[in-house]
C-alpha cells in the first residue's frame, strides 16, 4: 500500500489525477469545443478562489484563523486597479501584494500580538475595507491589460492548450503558487514547522521553532496571496475595480480551504470543482438544455460543502491550535 | 457581574456621540468627496435660495448604488446636471445605501424645495409615487419606473429596452461570422435585462436565421449580479470558446465585466448597453461595436427642459431607444451592414418591425 | 545535603548548584545541588509537591532559579529558554508528550533541525537516522507511523529519540513512567539502561521505589523543596527511600473518634474505565464504602484514580462492572442524576471542572444546585436566595472573599478549594467523592477541609477520598485502599499502617 | 479611572470617541467639515419626532440581529449567519402576511411573527444540530448558509411569491391586518425589540435556562462537571438565536417594509455582530448600543446633503469602533490607561474544531 509521507494510506495521486484527465478528454471527445469552454471556465475561476484559499490554508495551518480574505482580496483589487492605473500594471500588482500583506501583518498583530480574538480581526478587516475602498474609490481610470502567453507545445495542446496554456501571468502564478506550496508545506523544514506551529505550538517551541514568527511570516504571506488574489481580480481578468467586486470570493474561499482539507493541490481541485458546477451551469443555458433557477446554482457549492462537513466531519480535521493564540 | 455597568457604559457611551456631534454650532457644507462625474458642472449644493421662484433646482435620488456607476445611476444624474445648469440653476444628488431609504432621501430634497426630483431604478417607483401625491407643486421624474395610473406631476421615463436590444442583435446577426452570438446578462429578476436579452436574441434571429444565441443570467442573489465583473469576464470567454463572435454585455459591472474580456481577445466584437459605453468604459474600445442604449441621460435633460416650459405630461415619457455610434468600426462595419441597420433601427422605431418580446 | 562523591576525574555532566526558587511566598526549592555523571541514571525521588518539577524547569531552561547555579560540563550556563539547554544538550521527555500528532515518527524526531537536501526535507535521511537512532538503543519505532496512531510507550520512545536526535548527553526524564502500563515501564527502563551504557546521563523523575532501585545508580530524595539524602540503591532498600521520601515532617493528625460504620454505601464491582485516549485506566476496581467511614484511595498518579472518580460521579462512561448506591445501580446514570442522588463530587482539577472562574463566588456556589428548589422557581433563579446562602456559606466554609459577587478566579487556590468544598459538603450527602480535596491548599485549609470531611462522615455519610498525599490519607480515612494499575492492591486499617507500609505497595514492592 | 467599576464604562466610551475622532481626521482628509457631518447626523438621527422614528426603525432590526449573536455568544458560539436566518424570516412572514389576509389582526400579526420567528430558528437548528453532533464549526456552516438563504429568498421573492402584474421582483404587499404600525410616534417593532432584549436579558441573566447556557459559553467541562448537557445546550442557543434573527427579519417585513424585497434587508445580520461586540455581549447594552448604529445609518441622507460627503463615511467609523472595542490593548496604548483587574477581552471562538 502506498502512503503519503504523513504516513496514511493513500489512494495513489496520479491514478485519481489520471482518471480524471481521462475523464475530461472523454468529454472533450464528446462535446467538443463545449468541454473545453467548460473546463476553461472552470480553471479561469477557479485561479482567484485557489489563490484566496491558499491565504486561508496558509495561515490555518500557522494556527491563525483568518475571515478577513475577502477584505483582503478587495483592497488587493482596489490597490492593484489603481497602482496599475498610476504606474502600469507590474506597479499595479505589486501593490496588490503589498497591501495584502500590511492587512496580513495588522491580522498578525490582533492574533499574535494583541490576542485579539482572530474573528474578530478577519470581521473588522473585511469591515473597514469595504468602507475604504468605496469611499476612496474614483471612477473613470483605466488600465493596460496583461498578456496572454501562449505556452509553446503546450498551449497548442488539445483540450488541455487552451483551458490550461494560454493564460494570463497572473495565472500562471497560481498555478506555481499553488504547487510549490503543496511541494513546500509537505516537503520543506519551512512547511514542516508551520504544520506543527499549527497543530501543536507547544512542540514546535519546545525544539526552538518561534513560535510568533512563523505566525507572523505566515499570515503576512497569505496576506500576499489575498492580495495577488485580488490583482487576479482587477488586474489580470476585469481591467477594472469596482466596489464589492470580489462578490463573497473571500468566504467562498473559507470553504474551500476546509473541503481541501488544508491541503493546497486539494483546496484547487475543490475550487475547479466548483468552477465547473457554474460552467456547467452556464454551458447548459447556452445549449437551453433546461432551464435551472440561477439562484439554485448559486447555492450548489455551499450546500455541498455543508453535506461534506456534515458526513466527513470526523476526517475534515482542521490544525488543532487554529484560533487559539500562544503562549 | 459587568453586564449592568456594561449597561451604564453603552448608554454612555451613546451620550458622549451625541454630544460631541451635536453640541457644536452649525457650520457650513464643505465641498466634498462626492464630486459630480462631469467635470464642468460644478456642485454647488442647494442652500436656502431653491425656495426662490428664480432659483432652479433639480434632486436626484439614485436607485442603491453610487452615481459615478458607469450606468443608469450616472446617466440619470448627467442628464440632471446637464438641464439644471442650462437653465441657470442647480443640480444635486444623494446616493441611496438602504433602500428603506427611499422615501427619506426624496423628502430630503422636498425640504430643501427642490423644483424637481428624478428618481431612478423602478424600486424607488412606489416611494416617488407617494411623494408625487403629497406634493403637487414639485414635478418627479421616475426613471425606468412604468407609471400604470397616471399622476400629473409624475412622468416614469421609460424605454423600449427590447427595441434597443432587438436593433443590437440584428446588427450582431449580420456582422456574425461562426453564426454564434451570445448575451451575458445580469439577472432575470430585474425586467428590463430581461427585456434587453430577449430583444437581442429575436433581433438577431431577424437578420442572420442561422443565428445561435447564447444566453446565461449570472447564478447569484441580486446583491451580487450585477455587481460581478469577474463572472462576466469569464462567461464572455466561455462564450467565446463556444465560437461566439459578437457578445452582448448587459448587467451593470458584471456585463462590464463581459466587454472587457472580450476587447482582450481577438476578432470578437462586443456589444455594451444603457449607455454609449464607448464612454463608460473606455477599456472596451477594442472590440465595442456599438451600444444598446436607453438613452437616459437625454431623457432626464429633455423631461426637465419640458418641466421648465411647462409643457410636460403625467404618466409614461417614452425615451429613446438605439443604438450608439460605430466610433473606431465605422471603417470596420461594410456599408450593405450599415444600411440595412439604419433600416432595421427605422422600423423598429415605428413598430413596423415588432420585437417579439411582449 | 549528604553523600557528595568529589574527586572523580573530569566534572560532571550535569551540576546544580544551591539552586533555590521561590513562587510568591512558597519555596519550591531551598538550596538543592545535585550531579550527574556521563552515563549515569540519577533517580529523583520525591512525593507531589516536594519540588522534583520546579527543579527539572529550572534545569530545562523553563524556569530561572532565584539563586544558584547550574553547570554543563563544569561551566555555568544561563538557560533562558528550552533553546538554550538543548543547545546544551540536554534533553527532556515531558509528563506531557510535545509530539505533532499528525506527523511521522520521523517528522516529529527531525522538527526543527531537519535534514535537507536542496533545500527540501531529506525524509530517507530522516528516516535513516530515527532507524539508527532506535536501533542503537532499541527504542523499536516505525520512522514512517504517525504519531497519534501510536500507544504511550511508543510517544515515550519518539520523545526520547527526539531528544538524541539533537544531541542530547543529558536526558531528563519527567515521571515516565507515571503514564506507562507495567510491560511498558519495563521496556522503558531496560531504554534507560542501555542509554546510559551509551554515555547518556539521565536524570529519571518518579515517586516509584521499584523504578529507582531498578534503573537508577544514585537516588537523591527530594522533600519539601529540599535534598534530604543521596543513597545508592544498593545501600538501602525500598523501605529505607519511602522513609526518606515521606519523611515525618508535617504530621496532619486531627482529632476525629474511631469510625462507627453503617450499611453499605457504596459498591463498586468489577468496574473498568478507560481514559480519555481510550486505554483501559481502571479494570477490575472493587470497593466497598459503608455510611459512616472515610475509606483513602491511596497510589501513584495515573494508575486510575482521576477515573475512577469520574466514573463514579457520572463524568465518564463506564465500559464494564457496575457501580451500586444504596443498592441501586446507578453505573448508566449521568453527572446530575448521580448528584441529585446524593452523591457529593470534589473533582480532581478544580479550575477545568470544579468551578466557572468567571462566575461569581455565589453562583459557583450553586454550580450544580442552581436550579434546585430554594435557588430556582419555575425556572426563574432566585439570586437574592442565592446571594443568602452564599453569605451563609463563605461564612459557615471560611472562604476568604471580597464578597459574594466576587468573580472566583479572584479568590486564591486555597479559598477556591474551600469554595468547592462548601458547595459540595454544605448539603447533606449519602456519599462524598473528594477527589485530590487539598492540592494546591495552604496547610490552614487544608486541616479545615479534613475537618469537614470527618464532619460529613460523623454525619453519616460515606466518604471516599482519593488522594496522592499519603499524610493525608493517614489523618482522614478510616481504611485506605492502595490503587495500582487501575485497580486495589491492597486494603489496609488506616490505624495500623504506617506511610512505609503503603509507599511500598504504591511503588509496586508488595500487595497483589 | 479609579474604580474598577468605571472601567467598563469607559471602554466603549472610549472606543466610540476615539473613533469619532479618526473618523472627523478622515472626513477632514477627504475635504468636508467635521463639523457639518456632526450637524448632519444629529439633525438626520434626533432632530425631531420624525427622525427619532427613523432611527428607532434603523435600529430595530440592529437590536435583533445583535441580540441574536449575543445569545450565541453566552454560549460560547458564535452565530454568523443571523443574515440569512433573519431574510427567511423575513420572507416567510411577509408570505404569511399576504397569504393569510383576511385573518382577524389579533390573530393574523402574532402567526406571522410565529412564522418568522420559527424560519428564523430553521436554519440555526441545523447549524447548532451539525455543531452538537458532527462537531462541525457553526461559522462555517452559517457562513454557508448565509449565501444559501439569499439566494433561495431572492428566488422566492422572484418567482413562486412574486407579485403579479409587476416586473419587480417583490412579494405582494402585507395584508393591513398583520402590519405593525406606530404608536405615540414609536414604531411597534423597535418597542417590541426592546421588549426582547429585556426578555433576553432576564432568560440569560435570571434563569436556570441562561445559567446553563451561560455555564456551557464559560467552561464547558464545569458544564459537564454540573451536569448540564452541552450539546443541549448548543442547540437551543443556537435556535433561540436564529428565532430572534427571524423574529427581526418579520419586524421588518410586518412593521417597515410592508412586503419583502430582496436586497431591502442587506447586511443587518452583520451589523449584529459589530452591536453585540459594541455591546460587550450584554443584552440590555444592545438598546444603545443598536441606537447608536441606528442613528448613524439613519445619517446617509443628511450626511450627503448637509456635509456632501459619501456615506461609506460610516463603516469606515463603524470598523475603527469595533477594533477598539475587540482590541482594549490598543485603546489602553492610545490613551494610557493602567490595565485593570476585570476582563475586558471579548472572546468568541476556540478555534475550528473543539
Amino acid at each position: 500500500m502506498k502512503r503519503s509521507w504523513t504516513g496514511r494510506p493513500v489512494p495513489p495521486n496520479g491514478l485519481v489525477a489520471g482518471s480524471l484527465l481521462a475523464a475530461a478528454f472523454v468529454a472533450y471527445g464528446i462535446w467538443g469545443f463545449r468541454a473545453t469552454a467548460v473546463l476553461g471556465f472552470a480553471v479561469r475561476s477557479s485561479t482567484p478562489l485557489a489563490l484566496a484559499a491558499m491565504c486561508g490554508i496558509l495561515c490555518e495551518r500557522t494556527g491563525v484563523i483568518n475571515i478577513g480574505i475577502e477584505g483582503q482580496m478587495l483592497l488587493g483589487a482596489f490597490a492593484g486597479f489603481f497602482g496599475a492605473a498610476a504606474f502600469g500594471v507590474v506597479a499595479g500588482v505589486a501593490a496588490a501584494v503589498v497591501l495584502g500583506a500590511l492587512v496580513g501583518a495588522f491580522l498578525a498583530l490582533c492574533a499574535v500580538t494583541w490576542r485579539v480574538d482572530q474573528i474578530i480581526a478577519g470581521a473588522v478587516i473585511n469591515i473597514a475595507a469595504a468602507g475604504f475602498t468605496s469611499f476612496l474609490y474614483r471612477p473613470g481610470r483605466v488600465i493596460g491589460s496583461l498578456p496572454t502567453w501562449r505556452i509553446p507545445l503546450l498551449g497548442d495542446l488539445p483540450l488541455l492548450g487552451p483551458v490550461l496554456f494560454r493564460a494570463q501571468p497572473l495565472t500562471y502564478l497560481t498555478f506555481v503558487v499553488v504547487i510549490g506550496l503543496q511541494v513546500a508545506l509537505f516537503r520543506t523544514p519551512w512547511g514542516r514547522r508551520t504544520t506543527a506551529v499549527g497543530e501543536h505550538p507547544g512542540a514546535a517551541d519546545t525544539v526552538g521553532i518561534d513560535v510568533a514568527r512563523y505566525r507572523y511570516g505566515n499570515v503576512v504571506a497569505g496576506g500576499a496571496l489575498a492580495g495577488l488574489a485580488g490583482a487576479l481580480l482587477s488586474v489580470e481578468i476585469t481591467g477594472s475595480f469596482d466596489r464589492g467586486m470580489t462578490a463573497g470570493r473571500g468566504f467562498l474561499a473559507l470553504a474551500i480551504v476546509i473541503m481541501g482539507r488544508w491541503r493546497p493541490a486539494l483546496a484547487w481541485a475543490a475550487a475547479l470543482f466548483f468552477g465547473v458546477l457554474s460552467g456547467l451551469v452556464n454551458q447548459l443555458n447556452f445549449d437551453r438544455v433546461f432551464d435551472v433557477p440561477p439562484q439554485f446554482v448559486a447555492m450548489l457549492p455551499y450546500a455541498t460543502t455543508i453535506v461534506v462537513l456534515a458526513i466527513f466531519s470526523t476526517r475534515v480535521r482542521p490544525p488543532a491550535a487554529a484560533g487559539r493564540p500562544y503562549p | 457581574m459587568y453586564t449592568k455597568k456594561a449597561t451604564f457604559g453603552t448608554v454612555a457611551l451613546a451620550g458622549l456621540l451625541a454630544l460631541s456631534l451635536g453640541a457644536t454650532a452649525c457650520g457650513s457644507g464643505g465641498s466634498a468627496s462626492a464630486k459630480p462625474v462631469e467635470a464642468p458642472i460644478a456642485m454647488k449644493g442647494f442652500s436656502g435660495d431653491c425656495a426662490s421662484k428664480d432659483v432652479f433646482c433639480v434632486g436626484l435620488v439614485t436607485d442603491v448604488g453610487k452615481v459615478d456607476d458607469k450606468s443608469f445611476n450616472q446617466s440619470a444624474w448627467q442628464g440632471a446636471a446637464r438641464a439644471a445648469v442650462a437653465a441657470g440653476g442647480h443640480a444635486e444628488y444623494i446616493e441611496t445605501v438602504d433602500p428603506k431609504d427611499y422615501a427619506k432621501n426624496i423628502q430630503s430634497f422636498l425640504d430643501r424645495k427642490a423644483d424637481v426630483v428624478v428618481t431612478v431604478g423602478f424600486a424607488i417607483g412606489d416611494a416617488t409615487a407617494t411623494a408625487a401625491k403629497a406634493n403637487p407643486a414639485v414635478h418627479f421624474i421616475g426613471v425606468d419606473a412604468f407609471q400604470a395610473t397616471t399622476i400629473p406631476n409624475l412622468t416614469g421615463l421609460v424605454f423600449n429596452e427590447d427595441k434597443a436590444g432587438f436593433m443590437a442583435g440584428a446588427l450582431a446577426g449580420l456582422l456574425t461570422k461562426t453564426n454564434v452570438v451570445a448575451a451575458v446578462l445580469g439577472t432575470d429578476k430585474v425586467p428590463p435585462v430581461v427585456a434587453f436579452g430577449k430583444g437581442w436574441e429575436n433581433g438577431a434571429k431577424f437578420t442572420n436565421p442561422k443565428v445561435k444565441v447564447l444566453t446565461t443570467y449570472h447564478p447569484g442573489g441580486l446583491d451580487v449580479a450585477f455587481n460581478d465583473p469577474t463572472w462576466g469576464a469569464q462567461t464572455a470567454k466561455q462564450a467565446l470558446d463556444n465560437t461566439a463572435d459578437v457578445i452582448f454585455g448587459a448587467g451593470g459591472k458584471t456585463g462590464n465585466g463581459a466587454l472587457l474580456e472580450v476587447a482582450r481577445q481577438q476578432g470578437a466584437y462586443c456589444v455594451g448597453v444603457d449607455s454609449d459605453q464607448w464612454e463608460t468604459v473606455p477599456g472596451a474600445r477594442g472590440c465595442l461595436v456599438t451600444s444598446a442604449e436607453k438613452d437616459i441621460e437625454d431623457g432626464v435633460a429633455t423631461l426637465i427642459g419640458q418641466i421648465r416650459d411647462g409643457s410636460v405630461k403625467g404618466g409614461n415619457s417614452f425615451g429613446e431607444v438605439g443604438l450608439a455610434p460605430f466610433h473606431d468600426f465605422e471603417e470596420k462595419v461594410p456599408a450593405a451592414v450599415k444600411t440595412k441597420i439604419e433600416g432595421i433601427v427605422r422600423d423598429i422605431g415605428s413598430g413596423k418591425i415588432p420585437t417579439g418580446v411582449n | 545535603m549528604s553523600g557528595r562523591r568529589e574527586g572523580d576525574a573530569g566534572a560532571p555532566l550535569l551540576e546544580a548548584r544551591g539552586l533555590t526558587k521561590r513562587f510568591g511566598s512558597v519555596v519550591a526549592n531551598e538550596d538543592v545541588s545535585l550531579q550527574l555523571r556521563r552515563g549515569e541514571v540519577l533517580g529523583l525521588l520525591g512525593e507531589n509537591g516536594a519540588g522534583k518539577s520546579t527543579l527539572v524547569k529550572m534545569l530545562f531552561g523553563l524556569h530561572r532559579p532565584d539563586s544558584g547555579e547550574i553547570r554543563v560540563g563544569g561551566e555555568v550556563v544561563r538557560l533562558r529558554s528550552p533553546r538554550d539547554a538543548i543547545g546544551m544538550g540536554i534533553g527532556m521527555v515531558h509528563q506531557h508528550f510535545q509530539l505533532v500528532p499528525v506527523m511521522t515518527v520521523a517528522e516529529n524526531v527531525v522538527l526543527g533541525a531537519e535534514p535537507t537536501r536542496h533545500r527540501f526535507v531529506d525524509r530517507r535521511r530522516a528516516a535513516a537516522e530515527v532507524q539508527e537512532l532506535s536501533e542503537r538503543f532499541g527504542l523499536a519505532v516505525d520512522p514512517d507511523a504517525v504519531v497519534e496512531d501510536l500507544p504511550i510507550g511508543a510517544q515515550q520512545r519518539v520523545e526520547i529519540i527526539k531528544a538524541l536526535y539533537r544531541g542530547a548527553e543529558i536526558l531528563i526524564l519527567d515521571e515516565p513512567s507515571a503514564v506507562l502500563t507495567p510491560e511498558e515501564t519495563d521496556e522503558l527502563l531496560r531504554v534507560v539502561a542501555e542509554l546510559a551504557a551509551g554515555g547518556v546521563g539521565i536524570v529519571f523523575i518518579t515517586h516509584k521505589l521499584r523504578e529507582v532501585m531498578d534503573a537508577a545508580d544514585r537516588v537523591v530524595v527530594l522533600r519539601d523543596g529540599r535534598v534530604v539524602g543521596e543513597v545508592a540503591p544498593g545501600d538501602t532498600d525500598e523501605a529505607g527511600l519511602a522513609a526518606l521520601m515521606v519523611g515525618r515532617s508535617v504530621v496532619l493528625r486531627i482529632d476525629k473518634q474511631p469510625a462507627r460504620p453503617g450499611g453499605t454505601v457504596l459498591e463498586i464491582r468489577g468496574l473498568e474505565v478507560d481514559d480519555d485516549r481510550g486505554r483501559r485506566a481502571v479494570q477490575g476496581f472493587d470497593l466497598e464504602v459503608r455510611a459512616g467511614e472515610i475509606v483513602g484511595v491511596a497510589g501513584v498518579q495515573g494508575n486510575g484514580q482521576r477515573e475512577l472518580a469520574e466514573a463514579i460521579c457520572g463524568m465518564r462512561p463506564r465500559s464494564g462492572g457496575c457501580v451500586l448506591l444504596r443498592e441501586h445501580d446507578v453505573t448508566r446514570l449521568g453527572a446530575r442524576a448521580i448528584h441529585d442522588l446524593g452523591v457529593a463530587h470534589i473533582p480532581e482539577d478544580r479550575n477545568k471542572h470544579g468551578l466557572v472562574g468567571s462566575y461569581s463566588v455565589a453562583d459557583d456556589l450553586v454550580l450544580n444546585r442552581f436550579d434546585e428548589p430554594g435557588f430556582a422557581r419555575w425556572g426563574r433563579r432566585e439570586r437574592a436566595a442565592v446571594r443568602r446562602w452564599a453569605e451563609q456559606l463563605i461564612i459557615e466554609f471560611d472562604v476568604r472573599t471580597p464578597g459574594v459577587e466576587a468573580p472566583a478566579d479572584s479568590l486564591s487556590g486555597g479559598n477556591q478549594q474551600k469554595l468547592i468544598v462548601a458547595r459540595e459538603l454544605s448539603r447533606e450527602s449519602v456519599l462524598v467523592v473528594a477527589a485530590q480535596p487539598t492540592r494546591g491548599v495552604d496547610v490552614g485549609s487544608i486541616e479545615f477541609i479534613h475537618r469537614q470531611l470527618v464532619a460529613a462522615r460523623d454525619r453519616g455519610a460515606a466518604v471516599l477520598v482519593i488522594s496522592a498525599e499519603l499524610e493525608e490519607l493517614l489523618a482522614v480515612s478510616d481504611r485506605i485502599a492502595v490503587m495500582r494499575s487501575g485497580c486495589v492492591a491492597a486494603m489496609f486499617d488506616a490505624g495500623s499502617v504506617t506511610s512505609e507500609a503503603i509507599g511500598l505497595v504504591m511503588g509496586g514492592a508488595a500487595g497483589h | 479611572m479609579h474604580t474598577d467599576r468605571l472601567r467598563p464604562v469607559l471602554l466603549p466610551v472610549a472606543a466610540v470617541a476615539v473613533a469619532v475622532a479618526i473618523g472627523a481626521a478622515i472626513v477632514l482628509a477627504a475635504g468636508a467639515s467635521p463639523v457639518a457631518a456632526a450637524t448632519a447626523i444629529w439633525v438626520a438621527a434626533f432632530s425631531g419626532t420624525d427622525a427619532i422614528a427613523a432611527t428607532l426603525e434603523k435600529a430595530t432590526p440592529l437590536l435583533f440581529a445583535g441580540l441574536a449573536v449575543i445569545v450565541g455568544v453566552r454560549a460560547g458560539l458564535f452565530n454568523i449567519g443571523a443574515q440569512g436566518q433573519l431574510l427567511v424570516g423575513a420572507i416567510t412572514s411577509a408570505y404569511a402576511g399576504y397569504r393569510l389576509a383576511g385573518l382577524p389582526p389579533a390573530v393574523h400579526l402574532p402567526l406571522c411573527l410565529a412564522i418568522g420567528i420559527l424560519s428564523g430558528a430553521l436554519p440555526a437548528l441545523l447549524a447548532g444540530v451539525l455543531r452538537a453532533t458532527r462537531g462541525v464549526h457553526e461559522v462555517i456552516v452559517t457562513i454557508m448558509l448565509n449565501t444559501i438563504l439569499v439566494n433561495l429568498t431572492d428566488w422566492l421573492a422572484g418567482g413562486p411569491w412574486m407579485e403579479q402584474g409587476q416586473p419587480v421582483s417583490r412579494t405582494p404587499a402585507i395584508a393591513g391586518s398583520a402590519r405593525m404600525a406606530r404608536v405615540a410616534g414609536l414604531p411597534v417593532g423597535f418597542l417590541l425589540a426592546v421588549a426582547m432584549a429585556f426578555v433576553v436579558w432576564f432568560v440569560l441573566d435570571r434563569t436556570t435556562f441562561g445559567f446553563r447556557l451561560a455555564t456551557v459559553g464559560a467552561n464547558r467541562n464545569a458544564a459537564h462537571y454540573a451536569g448540564i448537557s452541552v450539546a443541549g445546550a448548543t442547540v437551543a442557543a443556537m435556535t433561540l438565536s436564529g428565532a430572534l434573527a427571524g423574529l427581526g427579519g418579520a419586524v421588518e417585513s410586518l412593521g417597515i417594509v410592508g412586503r419583502f424585497e430582496p436586497g431591502f434587508n442587506a447586511g443587518l445580520g452583520f451589523d449584529g455582530i459589530t452591536i453585540a461586540l459594541l455591546a460587550r455581549v450584554s443584552p440590555r447594552a444592545v438598546i444603545p448600543a443598536a441606537v447608536l448604529i441606528g442613528a448613524l445609518r439613519a445619517s446617509s441622507t443628511q450626511l450627503q446633503a448637509r456635509a456632501r460627503l459619501a456615506p461609506e463615511i460610516v463603516d469606515v467609523v463603524l470598523a475603527i469602533a469595533l477594533l477598539l472595542v475587540a482590541a482594549p490593548l490598543i485603546l489602553r496604548w492610545l490613551l494610557r490607561l493602567r490595565p485593570g483587574s476585570c476582563r475586558t477581552e471579548v472572546q468568541l471562538t476556540r478555534g475550528w474544531g473543539a
